[in-house]
């Protein structure tokens, strides 16, 4: 399920720059990055290799890309957001709680035979029943509630969980969609969990 | 540099393995003379209950300290202590645990009616310490709370 | 050195504090390997504790003991020179003994 | 990531609990607090010197092909000399011309002083579930626990040690796999917590040098004393990459960056861990 995107134009910029900073004599500290590591599982050496907005995002915060990268990089993101094909954003609320609350998924020890997890709650707090959620995102506790399912907001979130670095350009958030960690159907579960009235998260 | 815990003794071997296997055989009739193996076996709390041969009045003259919230339910610590008169025996039960009962003490005569220990706990559920007094089972309870750790679960 | 115990044992004021780890697995029967093979379970069934020749504290087991299990009791006298010995036997009847000496 | 294995599927005994407390039962901001009074309760009684007492033992045991002892192994401050030894490890050895951590040092030893098989040794440095402890744990644990109140001090001295820190440093930031993790996106904020585990941010010295002191730790989720090779090769594998090899350099690039960030700060290990 690894990524099978195109970067074209944004990532031959970016490619062009570091091998020009290399050439200025600008040395890499990294090294052989992939002489520390061995395939694993579904873990292959092609997770290594860095796409144009992880290398531009692998700097402390304080040194993020510029505003010209930060653009390109957004706008890259926005062009590859697929809505859902039928057009319907809300699935089944109680299948979206079980991938919030599972971390499985990806990891070498994990079986590729399993749906994977979204982990929501490593991060974000939702239901107000669960206390062990972490604080690493923003609340999203009585998320439908508080914003209504209007068609916008719908496609908002749709494209937050597809690929939140269409709106935060080194977003910590994995790209659900665009990465292909769930799938369309989990992806609308998920939505369903947010928004659905009788889910947990806004009672 | 200080090692605290290098300050006591370290011994072993076969010979005071064999030496402490006999002295002590005939102190085991001193003990509960036989495990309460109905009590271990038993999937809920009456069962266990009826193992023990009773149910137990609450009691507010035990103590039992355990944390309100577990970070891994595989090791949660427990202290029990009893202020009966007469306390002979401390059971330690985890409500929800497939075998609620983890451990059956004896408190002879001379030991502090008092013990800790760490158990497993399953999910969140009452802990409970049964006293047998004066040949009476009495009990106190409390919650624990065992959440998600971590990144990938 | 399979599997090591450790007691500390000290006297305030006339009570001997007791405090013992043991390394053992305490399997419960209900996991499996990497593999996903079931692990047998292995536990320690008894804990007898004596000072000098006198029972202190004597313990049936279950599975829900954890792993490396640590123990903690108390009892009346012990001066420097007497023994606290600790002994297990486990489901698979295999057994430790370790004796420590107030200080 | 893998959470807990040991206590449910582990334990195997039903299904995980979700928990239906009211917010209002439990401090929302800290997992710290919330797990304060757990950790209290374990006072210094830590199982983790029962991993001690094995390490003392296979340190003075004579085994392996060349039948001797590792009492001659120099961790850096002489044959035999353990006492703070591990709090000035990682750092350039110049019999292998390498910066090593201690647990490349003791494959090291045990290689070179006993005889056994480096292969043998990497193959499967660290103990399965309901396994006893490895070689390397019990070792590690027993070493760690003689640096006790010493204070952590990393070399940058030489070359190599300051290339070990900046490809550690540098490798702390690399965002990549499925997921986009790096070890930053989880350590390097302050007052953040994943579920109800609190994160140490890693870049801030005081929070770097509690983490590090504390490590190697007594795992209550593993059952066994964990090591720092253990630790960073679990994040990673959390991060969704491929396996960090041990002893490799970025492993050691790692365990350098966090020394050097933990330097000043006694020893205090191996320490408990959830």
């Amino acid at each position: 399920m690894h990524r099978t995107v195109k970067w074209g134009l944004l990532g031959a910029a970016l490619c062009c720059t570091s091998m020009l900073a290399a050439a200025a004599g600008k040395s890499d500290p990294l090294g052989n990055v992939a002489a520390s590591f061995k395939a694993h599982g579904q873990a292959g050496m092609d997770r290594l290799e860095r796409d144009p907005m992880q290398q531009a995002c692998s700097q402390p915060a304080s040194s993020e890309p510029s505003a010209e990268v930060a653009k390109s990089i957004s706008r890259s993101a926005q062009e590859r957001v697929k809505p859902p094909s039928d057009g319907q954003y809300l699935g089944d609320w109680k299948a979206g709680e079980k991938i919030a609350q599972t971390g499985k998924g990806m990891q070498y020890s994990d079986d590729p035979a399993e749906p994977n997890g979204g982990n929501c709650y490593a991060c974000h707090q939702m239901a107000g029943s669960e206390i062990a959620y972490g604080t690493l995102g923003p609340s999203l506790s009585q998320y439908g509630k508080l914003r209504g399912t209007s068609p916008a907001i719908l496609e908002y979130t749709w494209t937050r969980l597809w690929n939140s670095h269409v709106y935060n350009v080194c977003s910590h958030m994995p790209r659900f969609g665009d990465a292909g960690i769930l799938t369309e159907q989990q992806l609308k579960d998920v939505m369903a969990y947010l928004f659905d009235l009788d889910s947990p998260v806004n009672q | 540099m200080n090692y605290p815990r290098r300050s006591f003794l370290k011994l072993g071997g076969s010979a005071l393995a064999a030496l402490a296997t006999t002295a002590m055989w005939p102190l085991r009739a001193l003990a509960a003379a036989v495990r309460p193996e109905a009590a271990f076996v038993a999937k809920d709390l009456e069962g266990t209950y009826k193992g023990l041969g009773g149910t137990p009045t609450a009691s507010a003259e035990i103590d039992l300290s355990t944390p309100d919230i577990a970070e891994n339910g595989a090791v949660v610590p427990i202290n029990v202590t009893s202020k009966l008169p007469g306390t002979e025996e401390i059971y330690i039960l985890v409500e929800k645990n497939p075998n609620p009962l983890a451990a059956a003490f004896t408190i002879p005569e001379g030991t502090e009616p008092f013990v800790s220990l760490r158990v497993k706990v399953a999910q969140t559920c009452n802990l409970i310490a049964v006293v047998k007094a004066g040949g009476k089972l009495y009990s106190a309870s409390k919650e624990t709370k065992v959440t998600l750790g971590g990144c990938g679960g | 050195m399979a599997s090591p115990m450790r007691i500390r044992a000290k006297t305030t004021d006339g009570i001997t504090e007791v405090k013992a780890l043991m390394s053992h697995p305490m399997e419960t029967g209900m996991r499996k390997d990497a593999e996903g093979k079931p692990i047998p379970a292995h536990y320690i069934t008894e804990v007898t504790a004596t000072h000098n020749d006198k029972l202190v504290l004597h313990a049936y087991w279950g599975p829900a003991v954890s792993q490396n299990p640590f123990l903690n009791f108390q009892f009346k006298g012990g001066a420097a020179g007497d023994t606290v010995t600790i002994k297990w036997v486990d489901n698979l009847g295999e057994s430790q003994t370790e004796q420590a000496t107030l200080s | 990531m893998k959470i807990d294995k040991s206590i449910f599927a582990a334990l195997a005994w039903v299904s995980l609990a979700v928990l239906t407390v009211p917010d209002s039962a439990v401090a929302q901001d800290d997992g710290d607090n919330v797990f304060a009074q757990y950790r209290e309760m374990f006072g210094d009684d830590n199982p983790a010197e029962l991993i001690e007492l094995q390490g003392e033992d296979l340190w003075s045991q004579v085994r392996g092909p060349k039948k001797a002892s590792l009492e001659k192994c120099d961790l850096g401050l002489g044959p035999g000399k353990l006492d703070g030894a591990y709090a000035q490890l990682p750092r350039y050895f110049a019999d292998t011309k390498h910066v090593m951590d201690l647990e490349t040092r003791l494959v090291y030893c045990m290689v070179t002083l006993q005889g056994f098989s480096e292969k043998d040794l990497v193959a499967k440095p660290f103990s399965g579930r309901g396994e006893q402890p490895s070689d390397l744990e019990a070792l590690s644990a027993f070493i760690a626990g003689r640096s006790r109140g010493a204070p952590i001090k990393v070399s940058q001295s030489h070359a190599q040690e300051r290339a070990a820190y900046e490809r550690g440093k540098e490798f702390f930031y690399y965002r990549a796999g499925p997921h986009d993790f790096s070890c930053a996106t989880c350590h390097s904020q302050s007052g953040k917590r994943i579920r109800l585990q609190a994160l140490p941010n890693l870049t801030e010295a005081a929070e770097a040098r509690k983490a590090y002191s504390t490590w190697p730790g007594y795992r209550i989720s593993e059952g066994t004393v964990r090591t720092m090779e253990w630790r960073m090769g679990d994040c990673v594998r959390q991060q969704r990459l491929p396996e960090l090899q041990f002893g490799s350099d970025i492993a050691i690039g790692l365990i350098t960056y966090l020394g050097v960030m933990a330097n000043g700060e006694p020893m205090n290990a191996p320490g408990l861990k959830r």
